[in-house]
């Protein structure tokens, strides 16, 4: 056992995050913001090279515990925060010389982005499911920061009911864990175990089905507000829109991965408490009523980001779909949905925060043209849009094809929905994206060169995974769904 | 039905004051007093973490006990309390809508509550298993707080009293959740009330109230 | 080594084409190297898939499992016969198609030149793919890449409005097909999950989800192919798009629909039924008509062309619901008969569409001017698109001895032996179909002279077409190239036919091939001489001796003197370009006769106007029918959806409450 | 194919160049005498030609290389056509090279032909007949089909000479169908050949005429070939109603006996039928252009209305 790549992993965002609130905006700060996210990332890749190599494993006792389902989460949210560091260092320059942002704000961005990577890996990290929600509500609260970054009246409306609601919510999820550790308590005595989830998992057939059937409600309720689900979504356009880009993307990418993460632990335990549908059925149905109503939600829309928060919304819909299905490919094809809807979804924020900030407005219809202001730019929205939409060869589609064609095959049913869903969504926002990428526009170029490397990075990933997908992450993704059952 | 032991009595007693006191926050339109009686639903909700841990000889509840004082009944009010006199809303008054019907939807919910969490405290153990229902109420009366407050920190009491219920939960159906996670919760608990009280002052700077009704522009119809 | 197959071939030339589309990025604004380097190699490519193709006709089918793909379902590839008839197909079209693209694209505004050599290259490839599918995700992925490749082609020239807007009814149109296919696989491996072609192959379907299977792969394919009432995107988008990309869009994508839907029927699902062909048939039928009454009415040049398109894909449509009629009732002579007519139409179809949409693309290149109002004349100035156009026409009018007439007269003859199928109703209804059949001929005529005609000859309708020019040696090349391969479509059917039947016996057992040889390669006689014959040779020869002997002759005995003066025209002495018909006027006559069929907005002269001008606009029905109601529901439940989003955090609150008290009431373990 | 064959084949189309002019002389010698006119001599249509051979071509300046070429590809195209009826004899080496469906597009390419040559002076006359050619074609076109069709179901083939041969040599049978087929042939090919009361072939009046506002601007010996196509096309059609409708009397091989004796057989059918068309002409009004449609759509009707009486009736026979 290593513990030490693994603390190294929970360190570095936090001694950084440290660092940039102390030393405050400097020259090198973006650069440290940077170093410090690639750090995090060395450190998953040389814990899931560990995990691979050598199987899970717990750390610091038992509170934390790696498996191949949370080592997988852990990298890819590793990933996407250093790409997203990448992407906000011109970003934020931009911003400042804009003076929409001032050092201290930016301090404050850096600080609180690094506290956020903090967060979501302690949650992906534990095994304690009240640790999980301390991490939850944590990382809400950095990310409300985050939100309301601009202090204009519009990003504190939207900080504002994020709070809220996701407080609210994240408060169901509180009762929810209390109701899960009053189960456990009853089978595995009042030890400060019962509350892991690897024990958990042990005598998961022997906890009391009624309580865990509350507990899951409350859990999904709870944990289900900040994935975004309809209607407890309420808030996740307006935070989505109204913080700055970087923090979209991660929100979209990683923050929603994560909730739906905890909700996929909580599964596994109701699954084995309370008969297997339960669970699934609850969460089939808030899928396709999401995703249902984020596909109509998409016409109306009038700004860029909140357009794609939206389509967040949907794809979440989709996944909790996919999970609710259970079964082997279905989860299999969750957690590939889930993959290439965060390197997606943060590489259209990316794409759409320079645009946003080439143009200086966040309405699709302003945006004009944005193939003849930067190509690259272009381009990358339009084929990150594409690629949201479910076109081949982009990875989002061979997950939603697994969707899709597990759903025909049993609960056959549901196509129709998810087909109208997908077919309006498709044919809104391609019809918003369009004329924004091609058409006429007369902006001006940008001080600083745009970040664009992580975008392809990103679509580069996205398009390698719709063609060809790598044994190991095949491996990853087949473990994962297994421990799923 | 003497059979009851007078712990349970007290603690029942507690709560049943804790829920009292959640209705009474429903219905109460001064900021000031809101904040009192948030305080004393602190004080009470500590009594009774105490009765289970005389009762039950559980260490760690005195722990909790002595963390509930510390922030609810004292820290939490006290930060509140600077609030509002730095904000000056001290004389702020709510005009709730029908204050009965909200008493009315209070009482289908606490019916509710009880009914969903009867089958449950059955199976419990513990002594204090007949305060779930009471719990859940006041969670869901928190709720119905949350909903009906137009202003920004009545909806945070509103919000801290939910944390109030949850905490009850947790002592009445299992002693108490370990206490690296009370812990935590605790810390979250406090960060969020700073948080919010930084935002409290931006709001004003920005809206000039702390009505939430201004933040109804980001919307979609 | 061991020796390569015909598929590793063709996949080679796909991985050719990919990567000739990536060297574009390479220097993607240099003209010179993309047009001159990279296109023509793309041509050899093609020919190098046509010439494996057409080596390949008549083997045994090969398959090939890739390493890419999804992990539980690999790309399946298989190269059979009715694969190669098709990839034949789309190698030799794309010859002349890149030969000509590398004279036609030029730097100027839009998509960068080395992007659009990526993207035409991915098309081709991805169609190769399409045909070389073998599984379900294979071919989605294909299908989609193809979808989205061609997608930006046609937006090449994205700054105007109107090309945005067709380029996004094209892709909205083409996904939603493409969901229906998909919905058609699942369907059709009834739930075994195996989505492997080889897999569905071994389900046996009940009828009913069979119906099912078939009416959605009917609706997905004929979203691709513009069977109505899933047309319009095609006359948007095939007038949008530079013309190469038109002329493999009409000439060779369409035609991928086509392959999608014989593989569906004649292949995956199993044994068809006989109203599945009726439905076909009728919608072919409708389309071919919509296509042909449209085309006549357009009055710009590439509009007209894609209408042409449609009608020809729905007579496509028809002769698939006549195999399939045959086919149910195990006629296989007569099935194998419309088959034959259906493949041939296919391979005459991508030679002469692609002929015209490209000598509208020198016409464009010449004039800048697409409105056949504003042409005429210009086989003065143009003499080789022009004359390489009119074969193009007159193949396209179904006329002797060009391509078109052989597969319309296979496919006349197959509606002749129609009254043996053992179904009264059908006897009565398919000679009927017949008739309309006839009628869409004729009326391509119509619609083909008109296009002619006005483009090509007459007075020059605007000043400025006197600096039109000849296409470039590149153009011409390509226009060449297809119009040879319409020539020997047209002039050596019995040779062709003995070719493709291959792909005929593989979907019904028998073909014609044995039939067709026994009369030699001059005579093509289906069934046998007596019954019916055709010898284009003949044709040409007689029309050709006609020509040079007639006028030997009458040289010799009479004299060549020619005098030129100015037109007589009854008399009258105004004889501006003003006084030819329009392309509206030309059109008067037919909808006058079929005014129901439009939609018109007509603006008519008074006396008392003091510019008085007419005008005409004719829309499509089903627009109004169809999918403006379907946006406006969209638009309706949208309206009602978004309330949820109020701005009010109580409501938002009370959301969540309600779920909540929902949940606890409601769900139960 | 045998030299004899070739022979009979090679007398047919010279018959036909013969014979072609004649017919058009007679008829309108005949309608002269219906129409107590005095008469045209019966060989003017040769003169004629003889006369437009010897003059010069008149080419309009922007005259283009269609405009030169299509007579004679017109020309070929009716020659063609002559070619593959059996005037005689049903034993035509030609005949295996088109069927009837064929022979409507001979027909067609014909016409497309002219059309397009109208549309290249630019004339208003020359567009206006070419569209109104086209019309009348597109109309007529796949009402001669379903004739076609109508005959090909009865006979089980669409070869001209089998059909020939299946009707003309086998035992009476009354097909009730033909009937309605009959009539429709004539209304067709009262259209296609450009005769009253869809146009009439003796008038220049600008607003009413079709064929001859295509052929407006030919003179010298392009008209010629035009006029003499023209009168093949008659000939054809002619030809074509007589073997279809009226085949007795056409020799099934080639022998110089069977061709002997139908020679004056196919003369006699000739002048009968060119009489009954100048009749038609004589008392028949000219249509306005838009009745045109009507017209051809009765004869269409006409010939489904035949089709569907075979399947109905005659399928048992």
């Amino acid at each position: 056992m290593e513990p030490d790549i693994f603390i190294l992993l929970l360190a570095i965002p936090l001694v950084s995050g440290a660092l940039l609130t102390v030393l405050g905006e400097r020259e090198w700060a973006p650069n440290l913001n940077i170093i410090a996210s690639g750090g995090t990332f060395l450190a998953s890749v040389l814990l899931t090279a560990d995990i691979v190599a050598h199987g899970p494993r717990f750390a610091l006792g038992e509170q934390f515990f790696i498996d191949s389902m949370n080592v997988f989460f852990v990298t890819l949210t590793a990933f996407v925060g250093m790409t997203t560091s990448i992407f906000s260092g011109p970003y934020m320059k931009n911003e400042r010389e804009h003076g929409r942002l001032s050092a201290p704000r930016l301090r404050l961005y850096k600080s609180m982005f690094q506290m956020f990577m903090f967060t979501m890996l302690v949650a992906l990290t534990t095994n304690n499911m009240g640790i999980l929600w301390v991490a939850m509500e944590a990382a809400t609260l950095t990310t409300v920061l985050l939100v309301s970054l601009y202090r204009t009246p519009a990003s504190l409306e939207a900080a504002w009911k994020y709070f809220i609601l996701c407080g609210v919510g994240i408060a169901q999820a509180l009762f929810g864990t209390i109701l899960l550790y009053f189960a456990a308590e009853r089978v595995l005595g009042e030890t400060g175990n019962a509350l892991l989830w690897t024990h958990l998992v042990d005598v998961k057939s022997q906890l009391e089905p009624h309580i865990m059937a509350l507990s899951f409600i409350f859990l999904l309720v709870g944990y289900g507000t900040k994935v975004g689900l309809a209607p407890l979504h309420n808030w996740l356009p307006d935070a989505h829109a109204e913080g700055p880009t970087p923090v979209s993307a991660v929100l979209s990418g990683l923050l929603l991965n994560v909730a739906l993460y905890a909700i996929l632990r909580c599964k596994v335990l109701a699954d084995g408490a309370v008969s297997p549908d339960f669970a699934g059925n609850l969460m089939m149905g808030f899928g396709l009523l999401t995703l249902l109503m984020a596909a109509f939600f998409l016409g109306r829309q009038k700004d860029i980001k909140r357009m794609f928060a939206y389509s967040s919304i949907e794809h979440m819909g989709l996944i909790t779909f996919a999970f609710g299905m259970g079964g082997a490919v279905a989860n299999y094809a969750g957690f590939l949905h889930m993959t290439m809807h965060s390197l997606t979804k943060s590489a259209i924020f990316f794409a759409v925060g320079h645009a946003t900030q080439k143009t200086g407005t966040q309405l699709i219809a302003d945006i004009r043209g944005l193939i003849h202001i930067n190509p690259l730019i272009g381009w990358s929205l339009m084929l990150g849009t594409l690629a949201i939409l479910g076109m081949p060869p982009f990875g989002v589609f061979a997950s939603e094809f697994m969707i899709l064609t597990h759903a025909m095959k049993h609960y056959p049913w549901t196509t129709p929905i998810l087909l109208t869903a997908l077919g309006v969504a498709f044919a809104q926002i391609f019809g918003k994206v369009q004329p924004m990428v091609f058409g006429e526009t007369h902006a001006k170029p940008l001080p600083h060169a745009p970040a664009i490397t992580p975008v392809f990075l990103h679509l580069a990933l996205v398009l390698m995974i719709g063609l060809y997908i790598p044994p190991y992450l095949t491996r990853w993704f087949h473990e994962a769904a297994r421990m799923l059952g | 039905m003497s059979t009851i032991p007078l712990s349970a009595q007290l603690i029942n007693l507690c709560a049943s004051v804790i829920l009292l006191l959640a209705f009474a926050m429903l219905a109460q339109r001064r900021v000031m007093q809101l904040i009192n009686l948030f305080a004393l639903q602190g004080l009470v909700l500590c009594l009774s973490t105490l009765v289970v841990a005389v009762t039950t000889k559980q260490h760690h509840l005195y722990w909790s006990a002595g963390l509930t004082l510390l922030l609810k009944a004292l820290l939490l009010p006290w930060i509140l309390h600077r609030l509002v006199r730095k904000l000056y809303v001290k004389w702020d008054i709510e005009s709730l809508v029908n204050v009965p019907t909200t008493m009315l939807v209070g009482v289908v919910l606490v019916m509710i509550a009880f009914n969903v969490a009867q089958p449950i405290s059955l199976l419990s153990q513990t002594i204090s298993r007949g305060t779930l229902g009471i719990a859940l109420a006041v969670v869901m009366l928190a709720f119905l707080m949350m909903i009906t407050r137009t202003k920004a920190i009545p909806q945070v009491v509103g919000f801290l009293a939910m944390e109030n219920g949850l905490f009850l939960a947790a002592t009445s159906a299992t002693y108490g959740m370990p206490m690296v996670v009370e812990l935590g919760i605790a810390l979250d608990v406090l960060v969020g009330v700073i948080i919010l009280g930084v935002f409290f002052f931006q709001i004003r700077d920005q809206f000039d109230s702390l009505d939430i009704r201004n933040m109804e522009r980001l919307k979609d119809n | 080594m061991p020796a390569l197959l015909s598929i590793d071939y063709l996949l080679i030339a796909v991985c050719t084409w990919l990567a000739i589309g990536l060297a574009g990025l390479l220097a993607p604004r240099n003209m010179h190297f993309i047009s001159k380097v990279l296109f023509p190699l793309g041509a050899l490519v093609g020919l190098g898939v046509g010439i494996t193709a057409l080596c390949f006709l008549g083997d045994r089918a090969e398959t090939a499992v890739l390493v890419i793909g999804l992990p539980t379902l690999p790309f399946h590839l298989r190269l059979d016969n009715l694969t190669a008839v098709f990839a034949l197909l789309l190698g030799f079209a794309s010859v002349g198609i890149s030969v000509y693209a590398a004279g036609y694209f030029r730097s100027g505004e839009g998509t960068a030149p080395g992007a659009l050599c990526l993207e035409y290259h991915i098309f081709l490839a991805s169609m190769l793919m399409v045909l070389l599918a073998d599984d379900a995700y294979a071919f989605m992925v294909a299908w989609e890449s193809m979808a989205l490749s061609s997608f930006l082609l046609v937006t090449t020239d994205h700054r105007h409005e109107a090309i945005r807007r067709a380029g996004y009814l094209y892709l909205l149109i083409a996904h939603i097909g493409a969901i229906s296919i998909l919905l058609a696989f699942g369907v059709m491996t009834s739930g075994s999950g195996d989505y492997t072609f080889a897999g569905m192959r071994t389900q046996e379907l009940s009828p009913f989800w069979a119906s099912v299977a078939y009416l959605l792969a009917l609706v997905g394919f004929g979203a691709k192919a513009g069977l109505v009432p899933v047309h319009v995107w095609l006359p948007e988008a095939h007038p949008a798009a530079p013309s190469p990309v038109s002329a493999m869009m009409s000439g060779v994508m369409l035609k991928t629909a086509i392959y999608g839907l014989l593989r569906v029927s004649f292949d995956l699902v199993g044994t068809p039924l006989w109203w599945w062909g009726v439905v076909a048939m009728a919608v072919g039928l409708v389309t071919a008509l919509f296509g042909v009454l449209y085309s006549t009415v357009q009055s710009d040049m590439k509009r007209l062309l894609a209408y042409s398109s449609i009608e020809n894909i729905g007579l496509l449509a028809v002769g698939i619901g006549l195999a399939l009629v045959f086919h149910s009732y195990k006629m296989e002579a007569l099935a194998a008969l419309a088959m034959t007519a259906v493949l041939y139409h296919c391979l005459a179809h991508a030679g002469f569409k692609s002929l015209l949409f490209l000598c509208t693309g020198s016409v464009l290149h010449a004039t800048n001017e697409r409105s056949l109002g504003k042409l005429g004349g210009l086989i003065h100035r143009m003499p080789w698109v022009a004359w390489l156009a009119l074969l193009g026409v007159i193949a396209s009018a179904g006329l002797p001895p060009l391509s078109g007439f052989v597969s319309e007269w296979l496919l006349l003859q197959a509606f002749l032996f129609s009254p043996g199928l053992p179904h009264s109703w059908l006897n009565m209804v398919v000679p009927v179909a017949a008739a309309v059949v006839a009628l869409v001929a004729a009326m391509a005529g119509f619609a083909m002279v008109k296009f002619y005609g006005i483009i090509f000859l007459g007075q020059m309708r605007e000043p400025n077409l006197t600096h039109a020019h000849d296409a470039g040696p590149w153009e011409r090349a390509g226009l060449v190239w297809l119009a040879a391969l319409t020539l020997l479509l047209g002039v050596l059917p019995s040779t062709v036919i003995g070719l493709i039947d291959a792909a005929t016996q593989q979907m019904l057992g028998t073909g014609l091939a044995d039939k067709v040889r026994e009369h030699g390669w001059a005579m093509l006689a289906p069934i046998s001489p007596d019954r019916a014959s055709y010898q284009p040779l003949v044709f040409l020869a007689t029309i050709l001796a006609a020509l040079w002997v007639g006028r030997w002759l009458v040289h010799r005995f009479y004299h060549g003197r020619v005098r030129r003066s100015d037109p007589w025209d009854c008399g009258y002495f105004f004889q501006g370009p003003r006084g030819q018909d329009t392309a509206d006027g030309f059109s008067q006559p037919i909808r006058r006769i079929f005014e129901p069929m439009f939609r018109m907005e007509r603006h008519f002269p008074t006396i008392r106007d003091e510019k008085p001008y007419y005008s005409v606009k004719v829309e499509d029905h089903f627009w109004y029918w169809l999918y403006l109601p379907a946006a406006r529901l969209v638009e309706r439940i949208s309206g009602l959806v978004i309330r949820v989003q109020g701005g009010r955090i109580a409501v938002y609150l009370l959301y969540s409450f309600l779920t909540l008290i929902l949940l606890l009431l409601v769900a139960r373990p | 194919m045998s030299i004899s064959g070739l022979l009979g084949q090679l007398f047919a189309i010279v018959l036909a160049l013969v014979l072609a002019p004649l017919l058009t002389g007679w008829v309108n010698q005949c309608r002269a005498w219906l129409q107590s006119r005095s008469a045209p001599p019966l060989l003017q249509p040769y003169y004629m030609l003889h006369k437009l051979f010897r003059k010069d071509v008149v080419l309009a300046h922007n005259a283009s290389s269609v405009f030169r070429t299509a007579p004679f590809v017109i020309f070929g195209c009716m020659l063609l056509a002559c070619a593959i009826i059996p005037s005689l004899s049903t034993d035509l080496p030609f005949a295996p090279a088109a069927d009837t469906l064929a022979l409507v597009g001979v027909f067609g390419l014909a016409r497309i032909f002219i059309s397009l040559a109208a549309m290249d002076i630019g004339t208003a006359f020359g567009s206006l007949g070419g569209r109104r050619e086209m019309l009348i074609g597109f109309l007529a076109e796949p009402a001669l089909l379903m004739v076609i069709f109508t005959l090909a179901m009865i006979s089980q083939s669409t070869s001209v000479a089998t059909i020939v041969e299946t009707l003309a040599h086998r035992e009476v049978v009354i097909y009730p169908s033909l009937a309605f087929a009959g009539i429709a042939f004539t209304f067709v090919s009262l259209a296609e050949n450009a005769r009253v009361p869809v146009d009439n072939p003796a008038t220049h009046l600008e607003l009413t005429m079709i064929h001859e506002a295509m052929i407006l601007e030919y003179s010298g010996r392009h008209l010629a070939l035009i006029e003499w196509a023209a009168s093949l096309k008659l000939y054809a059609y002619s030809c074509l109603g007589l073997a279809l409708f009226f085949p007795w009397g056409i020799a099934a091989g080639d022998s110089i006996l069977g061709l002997a004796g139908a020679i004056p057989l196919l003369l006699m059918k000739l002048a009968i039928g060119g009489a009954l068309l100048a009749l038609i002409e004589t008392v028949n009004a000219k249509m306005r252009i838009f009745r045109a449609p009507e017209f051809l759509g009765t004869a269409f009707m006409l010939a489904v209305l035949g089709l569907l009486v075979r399947l109905l009736l005659e399928t048992r026979v």
